[in-house]
């Protein structure tokens, strides 16, 4: 049911883990749902450093925290703000129709982070 | 790679004499059961002989089975048949909340038709209370139907004591037997069961096939209205290579009965102990005493992970298992029967259920029980909720908007 | 002695390419579409391209085909299913009196839930007045559900004007396509059809397989109530073998359509020509013009003599046919298709159905139609109603009394 | 579905015909149900010399017949009337369930036989 690149970025997930003084965190999704996704910044001059994640989710939870990663790395927050869940179920070759819904989110989480890095750095 | 099949309650693999038995039926001896020349003729006795087999397995007579397409078509045929024949007498049905789709679903739609439901609630265990049970009856009580053996977690309910206080209370009892089917004795007649319903894919038939016993005398409205096959109870022309195929293996079922349980038993006590004693924080879902399980039936949760993922990965090292997470149930929710004992939610989520069968080996265990710790933990370490401190967010709104029609 | 199949209306065999492509699916790719795993994996793709090939031999799209159990479970699914969704418009439902059972029989369960079943009647031909039809449509209207073509005599109906009136009325088309399918073409979206039901045994597939064509957002109710296959549409897990065998089979059909409606239809005119001219008192059933009927499909009635006992005889030289006697129809009048069709009480005890298929040779009906002559001779000097010179006892009470619901 | 004794009675039935001269005709069933059995007599000094039939009807009513007139000759009138359908059916070593009422009516068409037979003697 997954394309291979799903199956790729879910058994060899990109840049898992923490960020241990990143500088934006965003979460979304919840455990009633089965899948949450929480995303770690680390943004120096509008620009995005690093990323990393942590998924609890299906296979295509997994595979869209993975792949939005690689999406954001490099990028500023502005280019950053623009990615779609669409595009990084495009960037994997589509979705399942019963995962564009829930566990498509990881462009959302992506976003509440750098949303947290604003509020952090606006001040 | 090695491929280890562990979901057996999902479906099995036709045997190799149920397949070879069926054979013959495709191609050569073809004919429509009800034909009065050679082509019918030739195939008539070979339903009767598998009516023979499958009564054997059950313990009625033959002229009490009646053949199907497959297990949610008996218990279809079960409830909405029986609401039928004995809706002047009433209309209130007593079901459990841990049932299969095929019980619940129907008896949904029955509610929409003006029938009561009870849906007796289980204890932690998944167990119930007979004293609920006999209380639930009133005098509008038409049926009460209650598994003979859970899919999920394997829990044996008391199939037995039930019959006796539905015979007390002469309210009809039918019983989903359809996970018992081969892996625990079914006496139907001991049991004092009205209607119980089996299906061939879970005991090594082909899909397609089933079977429902009815008692002698009991008065049930047709289900598939058409043709006069089953004696006038069931359309649709027979499904030949199936049900010789169902005979065979309610045959092998039988005569091997003890064997199995043993064997499998044996493999899946072991796995069992070898999971709950080397992996951290895994529950174990359904009765806590493994006598009280079908022999083949082992469902966990591994908490932190979502089950769909750790199937995932179970799968690149070739082991076949199922899990109750929303995203394998077919649903939004994760499986009913975790709800229903109260698995909080993280955990149904996480559940996993291996269920195994006569073909699985000793070797196959170890194996899976030396790769499932580390796939196990690195998921873990993947996960937002493992060593979380602050509250995991729980509810969500929209889920339970769009969630379907099975009642917890 | 050979064996000489006339009765593939009845059902048919399984064709070798069908039955080699099911064989991987009973004891290798034995797993459940709907699981996760390798298992589930290696055949959901299995069922997917199955769905196509039954998709293009009726002309419409993958995603509405559902696939079922049987002929029979799809006019009960097509008819109650579109009862339950269509009932706050209306409760009037049109059919004709020469249905199968499985249409009639269902429509005469809603007439006890209130709805009410118009059945249109036939000329002596069988054929259907379409301005009748059309002037049956009320405003409470649900749905018209008229065969592709008839089982017993053969006849083919103008589905594509009745969809173009069901159109017109917007009300709904369903029709039984079991008989039509493989033997004539099938295009459901030329002929405006709503909903179509076809019948894997009919058409070289295995028994217990079959599939609806639902036209894209047709709601209808559930039949068959449970877990979440074919997209929440049916429950039971699906039968994989004999669902990979209706694709095949529904292949070749398509594949050799014209090819084979010239070779049966061939062999079928022979065998019409030769009986009508060498046997006296045979009534054709069935529209005279051998274009408006199935290519494979004769009926006629041997007059004086009970169809069972022909059937019989003609068993004894290795043909195999049916007839429309009460004591094969498995009810105790004779067939009420013949009844439909004005066809007197002893002739339609006499009628005899002879379908073919492409597995006949021309060998074969020279053989029928020379040792037919001598039976019927032989089965009419017995008869006390052959040269009879006063008139033969017609009615009786008893079997009227226990006649059952199939109406007329 | 058939016995062997059924099926060999009705493949070679015995007594086929009518009687020219027949002092005894009996007639049961109908047209309706699809059985008709019409069964000639012969009786000389009260024993049944000739017993033939014509039967329209399924395998068991034409094996029934053919049965019930091996039965009947060499009987009495009087022994012929205790015959019964069910000893007919039995003599065939049994027959379907579904065929046990309509289809087995042969020993009722030699009764009717006998009693058209009393009928035109005791004037
Ligand atoms: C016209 C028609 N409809 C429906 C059916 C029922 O098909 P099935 O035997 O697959 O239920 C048949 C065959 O018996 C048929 O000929
Ligand atoms: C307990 C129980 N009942 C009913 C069913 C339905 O059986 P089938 O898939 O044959 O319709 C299943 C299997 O899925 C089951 O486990």
């Amino acid at each position: 049911m997954y394309t291979d690149k799903v199956m790729d970025h879910f058994s060899n997930p990109r840049n898992v883990g923490e960020i241990e003084n990143a500088n934006g965190v965003g979460e979304v999704g919840n455990a009633s749902c089965g899948d949450i996704m929480k995303i770690y910044l680390q943004v120096e001059d509008n620009i995005i450093k690093d990323v990393k994640f942590k998924t609890f989710g299906c296979g295509a939870a997994i595979a869209t925290s993975s792949m939005v990663t690689e999406m954001a790395i490099g990028k500023t927050i502005e280019e950053a703000l623009i990615l779609t869940n669409q595009a990084v179920a495009e960037a994997l070759d589509g979705l399942p129709p019963a995962k564009m819904h829930c566990s498509n989110l990881a462009a959302d989480a992506l976003h509440e982070a750098i949303k947290d890095y604003k509020e952090k750095h606006s001040a | 790679m090695n491929k280890i099949y562990l979901d057996n309650n999902a479906t099995t693999a036709v045997k190799k004499e149920v397949l070879d038995a069926m054979l013959p039926y495709f191609c050569e001896q073809f004919g429509n059961p009800s034909s009065v020349h050679w082509a019918g003729r030739m195939v008539s006795g070979a339903i009767e002989k598998a009516r023979e087999q499958v009564a054997d397995l059950m313990n009625c007579s033959p002229a009490e089975v009646i053949f199907l397409s497959c297990g949610s078509e008996g218990d279809n045929h079960a409830i909405k048949g029986t609401a039928e024949a004995l809706k002047h007498k009433g209309n209130h049905i007593i079901t459990t909340a841990v049932e299969h789709p095929a019980v619940l679903e129907t008896c949904a739609a029955l509610e929409k038709d003006g029938f009561e439901v009870t849906y007796l609630k289980v204890d932690k265990d998944g167990m119930l209370d007979l004293q609920d049970l006999e209380s639930a009856i009133t005098d509008k009580t038409i049926l009460i139907s209650v598994m003979w053996a859970n899919n999920e977690m394997g829990n044996i309910y008391p199939i037995k004591e039930i019959g006796e206080i539905a015979k007390k209370h002469k309210v009809r009892f039918h019983t989903d037997a359809v996970q018992a089917a081969g892996k625990i004795p079914l006496d139907v007649r001991d049991a004092n069961v009205d209607i119980a319903v089996i299906s061939g894919h879970k005991i090594g038939a082909p899909k397609g096939v089933a079977a429902m016993y009815l008692k002698r005398g009991t008065k049930i409205g047709r289900f598939m209205h058409g043709g006069h096959q089953e004696r006038n109870r069931r359309a649709g022309t027979h499904n030949v290579p199936g049900i010789v195929g169902l005979g065979v293996a309610c045959e092998l079922a039988r005569t091997h009965l003890e064997e199995n349980y043993s064997y499998v038993r044996k493999l899946r006590d072991k796995l069992e102990q070898g999971i709950l004693s080397s992996i951290p924080e895994v529950k174990l879902n359904g009765h806590p005493n493994p006598d009280m399980r079908l022999p083949n039936t082992l469902n966990v949760s591994f908490n932190y992970i979502e089950g769909e993922s750790l199937l995932l990965f179970f799968d690149m090292k070739g082991i076949a298992a199922s899990s109750g997470s929303a995203c394998t149930s077919g649903s939004l929710e994760p499986s009913h029967v975790m709800g229903a004992m109260g698995v909080e939610i993280v955990l149904a989520h996480s559940s996993t259920r291996f269920s195994l069968g006569a073909d699985n080996t000793e070797e196959e265990i170890d194996f899976v029980l030396q790769e499932l710790p580390p796939i196990v933990q690195r998921l873990r370490e993947m996960s937002p909720l493992y060593n979380r401190t602050d509250p995991a967010p729980l509810t969500c709104d929209e889920c339970r908007m769009v969630t379907i029609t099975v009642p917890h």
